[in-house]
């Protein structure tokens, strides 16, 4: 590319400036937005204005209250039988946010185990891992979740498996990639030299140096975990009702879309503001520990 | 004489980052005449490659902008030229050879594909005729058979003809100025010094002026008529080369060319200059040399020296000249 | 240390059942002695096999043939225990680029450390006051012990490459390519510690160089190699001085500076034609002869032998 | 060798779906009913094939699906194949046109986010990818419903027929792919354009135009082609979860409407072969990449 003739000293101070503001905003904003989500998950019960699978038959269909016939009872509104939708949302946040974390815990684990072994040791158990990697990464996953729930059936640990199995692969590849790179890194050579063993190696020199991927990604999967969880419960293969998960709450509002939208666009909303809360974190996280994957 | 073909003053370029500004180039002055080779020695980090680049008017966006000075090519002001007709300039009139013979070639496409889209662009000629000047540009680099070579691509040739083709392509419009950056940095001492030698027939044979980027004061020696030293981002002396080798005026220049070993001698003890080249976001005030210099006296480190000229074409920045 | 008749093949493997098609013969025969307190450099162009001789002397390669005596004793003779406990302290290694030498997560002094964590049983405090020592012994103060490897430069790294190659005592450092990553105006500090250290602890050095003015700055003999073998052998003076094989004198040619102070006469240079073949399949005879400036007929066909002339070994038909 | 690949991975695929199968628990459990007899059962198993050994067992589940045999469904009592067979092409239709849009378009904007960094373009198209790796793809094809067939009427809420049918689930799909195609493109291109033969290129004096859509795209192409399997991955969840919002008959709906039944057959079938055709188009990407990379393909000759 061109290069321009005269420089604008104010301008490009400015600018630095403002990148240093935004890039503030994108760590303060999503912290904050998951660290509400993990306190309303924690303090659901106090939170909720109503236990979220109480039915009120006379309270069926409300409005929220914003919108002409709402009223401040239920401020979200209510479904087709009378639930609360903000209790239920609020509710919600425990299934996203429990399924998630375990599901990383479970996932992150497998792949780095697996992962820094590929990388590290090479050879066939490399060639081996990493065709069941790929293999399961281009297979697609939502029917395997589909096959579990109806061997298993639907429900919370179903869907925590059916997660698992497909999250697991995107951990191994990125770790055997790392732990490749580091394998043969002049420090491991070193380190080798001076005659540690393998597993020292693997343990003290390669894991350490993984960490910060291992972290990003980590922050990056919560937005697939959540967006997995919720259309796995929407297709009916994941939480099954009447448990209020914000993937069925979005399926029982499908049919009833033109007359009580709000059933389906409350809890497609808070799945959408973790997602991307937790997308931009997991952005901001890898700027700050990894440079050199700034530029995309 | 010959003619003045480059003429660089007092050129600036500096990269924005978000960290600070990084003044790479700082206040460089040289001229190129034509068949000569001027050469730019420094260490890494000292903008020399920057350099190179500004003169193309190719630095990585958006960071990288030339912020002061004329580069002033055949009489025309390189700086003030549109986008396009700067595009006009490159690989006809001034053409550039890069460090790594292993990146710089696309992997996707022959090795005639890539020769030939310099020639179609620049020549205009028809597609029998591309062929020939290729080839012809080939042979000019020594590369044996060219007929065959036409089809491979990148990865099945070695770095040395990697490099070759790298200067074919450079050879290939016939341009008045070429800039080597390192380009035998990455290979073997043979190889080294084959790529120089033809180098040097080339230049006889076409009168290009080129400017040799390089750390390396063997390959200075060998292939430069003048050089400018380079240190942090300006050049602190200029000379012939047989002049510097024999009477270097600037500390920078005499400690680092007794820091280097020597092959044709038994050294017992090298000279060895502390301390670290300075940070080009940071540099010290006064002669950018100062905090390292074993000659320092109290102006250098409070203002920078002028570049003073000693004798015909040697020119020095330092006060102890004064 | 002696190395006898070294040879290292890689098998090139081909097809779905890895079948072996051919040998790349990396190292071809290769023998040289290091004795204490001198330093032996290993010379060539990349290719040449002297970086798979130096993994072979660090235990990293599996040598196809060949002995390797420490000390008098065949490296072959020891057990598994005996190469942990009475060879790997005793060779210690410092390695080309000091950027990624170091774990980047690691102290400063757990780097220089971690030589006698792993090898030794010393207490906390023994190895605390052994780091100490040995930063004061590379000219770096005692507070950088608490920094990491990313707050130094180069020339600093490459001290602290050269402690931790000392901290087990060795009385051999493998180096290779010790300053040919470091800027120009720093070498010079990181060759003379290296002759300073030698001097101190009588050490002996094993260098892998490719560049002839810090070989000839930094060693006591050297071995020119050419395709996985030495072609000529001496001490570093009178190589230099009167290279006998034609490769060992196109590459001082090469890398001599071409303008010399006083008379201002020009160097004839010697330009060899062609690169270095692959050593899958190395030519007959003299493996340099299809580059050799002064081939004869013969060359092409005959092995050639080992001569002695002086003090200095060649193996070239023209000193049969 | 790539196909031997291909078929060992076929054989493993094979196997796990089968040990799932008899490892859910006994298959007469899903015939039995309350009044079932011993003696029922036991028929049952011999119909099934359940008295015979587990590796017997095996090859006749192998064998069976050789011929294109999936077993026959529990509830419709019609063979799993023709069913398939019957919705395919809804599946393929609808497939098809979203990849070719959202790759079209992805290619489009990747390049010209890569080239016009930080420009109102590139922000805007960055920030639509922001939105559409966030939004849950089935949310997304509900509000479009809501707004333009109900509150607009313009475009039919479900089903098919019409090319208007197309538009709603088309564009949901593609909202749902085009933000990791196109950060793939984008980020791949950026490498591309960050390295020494583009700038070899610019030197030449190459116009901006030929440098780009010539030197870089090609390079830029070989990372996404790596992606493809999982793109493909990508392309039958977006479909399974875009043809339930709209009531597409394809399979995607039909394994949502098996799962409510749970009717085991069917998902199986359509899980096999989804998995076969996985195989197919792994196979596919590698014969491009060979075209793309000539390092590859001067590889393996």
């Amino acid at each position: 590319m061109d290069t321009t003739k005269v420089m604008d000293w104010d301008k490009v101070r400015g600018s630095t400036r403002r990148m240093r503001i935004s890039s503030q905003l994108t760590f303060v904003l999503p912290a904050a937005v998951l660290l509400l989500l993990v306190l309303v998950a924690i303090f659901a019960p106090l939170l909720a204005p109503y236990p979220p699978t109480k039915i009120a038959m006379t309270e069926r269909l409300l409005p929220p209250v914003f919108v002409e016939g709402g009223s401040t009872a239920h401020p979200l509104g209510t479904d087709l039988i009378g639930r609360d939708v903000l209790s239920r949302v609020i509710y919600g946040a425990r299934v996203s946010l429990s399924v998630s974390l375990l599901v990383i815990l479970i996932t992150a684990s497998i792949g780095t185990v697996l992962g820094i072994i590929a990388g590290y040791l090479g050879g066939r158990t490399d060639a081996f891992l990493m065709r069941v990697t790929d293999i399961s990464l281009a297979f697609p996953g939502i029917l395997i979740a589909i096959l579990l729930a109806v061997i298993l059936g639907p429900g919370y640990w179903t869907v925590v498996l059916a997660i698992s199995i497909l999250g697991w692969a995107p951990y191994a590849r990125l770790i055997r990639g790392e732990a490749l790179k580091l394998r043969e890194a002049d420090f491991v050579a070193q380190a080798r030299i001076i005659g540690t063993s393998p597993a020292r190696i693997m343990v003290r020199h390669i894991f350490p140096n993984i960490i910060n991927p291992l972290i990003v990604m980590a922050t990056l999967s919560v937005g697939f975990v959540i967006l997995t969880e919720a259309a796995l419960s929407y297709l009916g293969a994941g939480i099954p009702p009447p448990i209020p998960s914000w993937g069925n709450m979005v399926s029982d509002g499908r049919n009833l879309i033109d007359s009580a939208w709000w059933i389906s666009f409350f809890p497609g909303l808070a799945i959408g503001l973790v997602v991307l809360s937790g997308n931009f974190l997991g952005d901001w996280i890898r700027d700050k520990l990894d440079p050199r994957l700034r530029q995309v | 004489m010959s003619k003045i073909i480059l003429q660089v003053e007092d050129l600036r370029t500096f990269f924005f980052t978000r960290k600070g500004v990084v003044k790479a180039v700082d206040g460089v002055s040289f001229y190129v005449r034509e068949g000569e080779t001027f050469g730019i020695v420094g260490e890494s980090g000292c903008g020399k490659t920057v350099t190179g680049l500004s003169i193309l008017r190719l630095l990585p966006e958006p960071a990288g902008r030339i912020v002061g000075g004329k580069i002033i090519f055949n009489g025309t002001n390189l700086l003030e030229l549109s986008k396009k007709e700067m595009r006009e300039y490159r690989g006809r009139m001034i053409a550039m050879i890069l460090q790594d013979p292993m990146t710089s070639l696309n992997p996707v496409y022959t090795i005639g594909d890539q020769i030939a889209e310099s020639v179609r662009l620049h020549q205009g000629l028809r597609d029998e005729m591309v062929e020939k000047e290729v080839i012809s540009a080939l042979r000019l680099l020594k590369i044996p058979s060219p007929e065959i070579l036409l089809e491979d691509y990148p990865f099945q040739l070695s770095g040395g003809m990697r490099q070759r083709v790298v200067g074919a392509i450079a050879m290939s419009c016939y341009p008045r100025l070429l800039i080597a950056d390192e380009p035998t940095t990455a290979l073997d001492a043979t190889i080294q010094a084959q790529y120089i030698a033809l180098f040097k027939e080339i230049q006889k044979k076409t009168n290009v002026a080129i400017i040799y980027i390089t750390h390396d004061f063997g390959v200075i020696a060998n292939m430069c008529h003048r050089v400018g030293v380079m240190y942090a981002g300006k050049i602190l002396e200029t000379a012939m080369t047989k002049e510097l080798f024999k009477a270097p005026k600037h500390p920078y220049t005499s400690a680092l060319i007794n820091s280097v070993p020597r092959l044709d001698r038994k050294d017992d003890r090298l000279y060895s200059i502390e301390g670290q080249p300075p940070s080009l976001m940071n540099l010290p005030p006064g002669c950018r040399f100062s905090p390292r210099c074993s000659m320092a006296q109290a102006v250098c480190s409070e203002q920078e020296p002028p570049e003073v000229e000693i004798s015909d074409g040697h020119s020095v920045s330092c006060w102890g000249m004064k | 240390m002696e190395g006898r008749d070294l040879k290292k093949y890689y098998p090139v493997t081909k097809g779905l059942l890895q079948r072996t098609v051919g040998w790349v013969r990396a190292v071809d025969g290769v023998s040289f002695t290091i004795e204490r307190g001198k330093t032996l450099s290993l010379v060539g162009e990349s290719g040449a096999g002297k970086t798979t001789t130096a993994k072979a002397v660090l235990l990293l390669e599996q040598l196809t043939s060949g002995s390797i005596l420490f000390e008098g004793k065949d490296l072959q003779q020891f057990s598994q225990l005996q190469l942990k406990t009475e060879y790997r302290p005793r060779v210690g290694a410092v390695q080309q680029n000091p950027w990624s030498s170091m774990n980047p997560r690691m102290r400063v002094r757990d780097i220089i450390a971690e030589p006698l964590v792993v090898n030794t049983k010393q207490s906390k405090q023994q190895i605390r006051s052994r780091v100490l020592e040995l930063l004061q012994q590379v000219e770096l103060s005692p507070e950088h012990a608490e920094c990491y490897p990313h707050e130094f430069s180069g020339g600093q790294r490459q001290r602290i490459a050269v402690a931790r190659a000392l901290a087990l005592r060795p009385s051999l450092v493998v180096l290779d390519e010790p300053v040919s990553a470091l800027d120009v105006s720093i070498r010079a500090q990181i060759m003379n510690l290296l002759k300073d250290l030698q001097g101190k602890h009588n050490l002996s050095y094993l260098v892998i160089a490719h560049n002839l003015a810090t070989v000839r700055y930094m060693s006591h003999s050297v071995a020119i190699m050419y395709l996985g073998q030495i072609v000529e052998y001496g001490e570093a003076e009178g190589l230099f001085e009167r290279p006998l094989h034609p490769y060992t004198r196109a590459l001082i040619s090469a890398s001599l500076l071409a303008v010399p102070e006083g008379n201002g006469q020009e160097i004839k240079q010697i330009i060899l034609s062609g690169e270095m073949p692959s050593p899958l399949n190395p030519p007959s005879g003299c493996r340099f002869h299809p580059r050799c400036t002064e081939a004869m007929d013969m060359c092409s066909k005959v092995v050639p032998e080992i001569r002695v002339v002086g003090r200095q070994w060649v193996k070239c038909h023209h000193y049969d | 060798m790539r196909l031997f690949q291909a078929f060992l991975a076929l054989i493993g695929i094979s196997i796990l779906i089968f040990v799932l199968v008899r490892a859910s628990g006994d298959p007469t459990m899903l015939y039995r009913s309350s009044m079932a007899t011993e003696e029922d059962i036991a028929r049952i198993k011999v119909a099934l094939g359940l008295d015979k050994p587990i590796p017997e067992q095996y090859w006749i589940f192998v064998t069976d699906l050789a011929q294109g045999d999936l077993g026959e469904s529990l509830i419709k009592k019609r063979p799993v194949t023709d069913m398939i067979v019957e919705r395919l092409p809804n599946t393929i239709s609808l497939a098809l046109s979203s990849f070719v849009v959202s790759m079209l378009l992805a290619l489009f904007l990747g390049v010209l986010g890569a080239t016009r960094r930080d420009t109102f373009l590139d922000n805007g198209v960055k920030f639509l990818a922001i939105l559409g790796q966030a939004l849950p793809g089935f949310w997304v094809a509900i509000m479009a419903i809501l707004v333009f067939a109900v509150y607009w009427q313009l475009l039919p809420p479900a089903g098919t027929g019409t090319p208007a049918h197309f538009v709603l689930p088309v564009a949901t799909m593609a909202f749902f792919l085009l933000p990791g195609m196109m950060r793939l493109v984008r980020s791949s291109m950026l490498d591309v354009l960050d390295s020494e033969y583009i700038r070899l290129a610019r030197i030449k004096g190459l116009p901006e135009r030929i440098v780009i859509w010539k030197h870089a795209l090609r390079n830029a192409l070989i990372a996404p082609l790596t992606a493809a399997g999982m793109i493909f991955a990508l392309l039958i969840t977006g479909a399974v979860i875009t043809e339930n919002v709209f009531n597409w008959p394809g399979i995607g709906r039909l394994s949502i409407e098996a799962l409510v039944s749970r009717d085991f057959p069917v998902v199986q079938g359509i899980t096999l072969m989804v998995a076969v055709v996985v195989l197919l188009v792994n196979l596919l990407v590698d014969i491009m990449y060979a075209y793309i990379d000539p390092r590859i393909r001067y590889q393996q000759m």
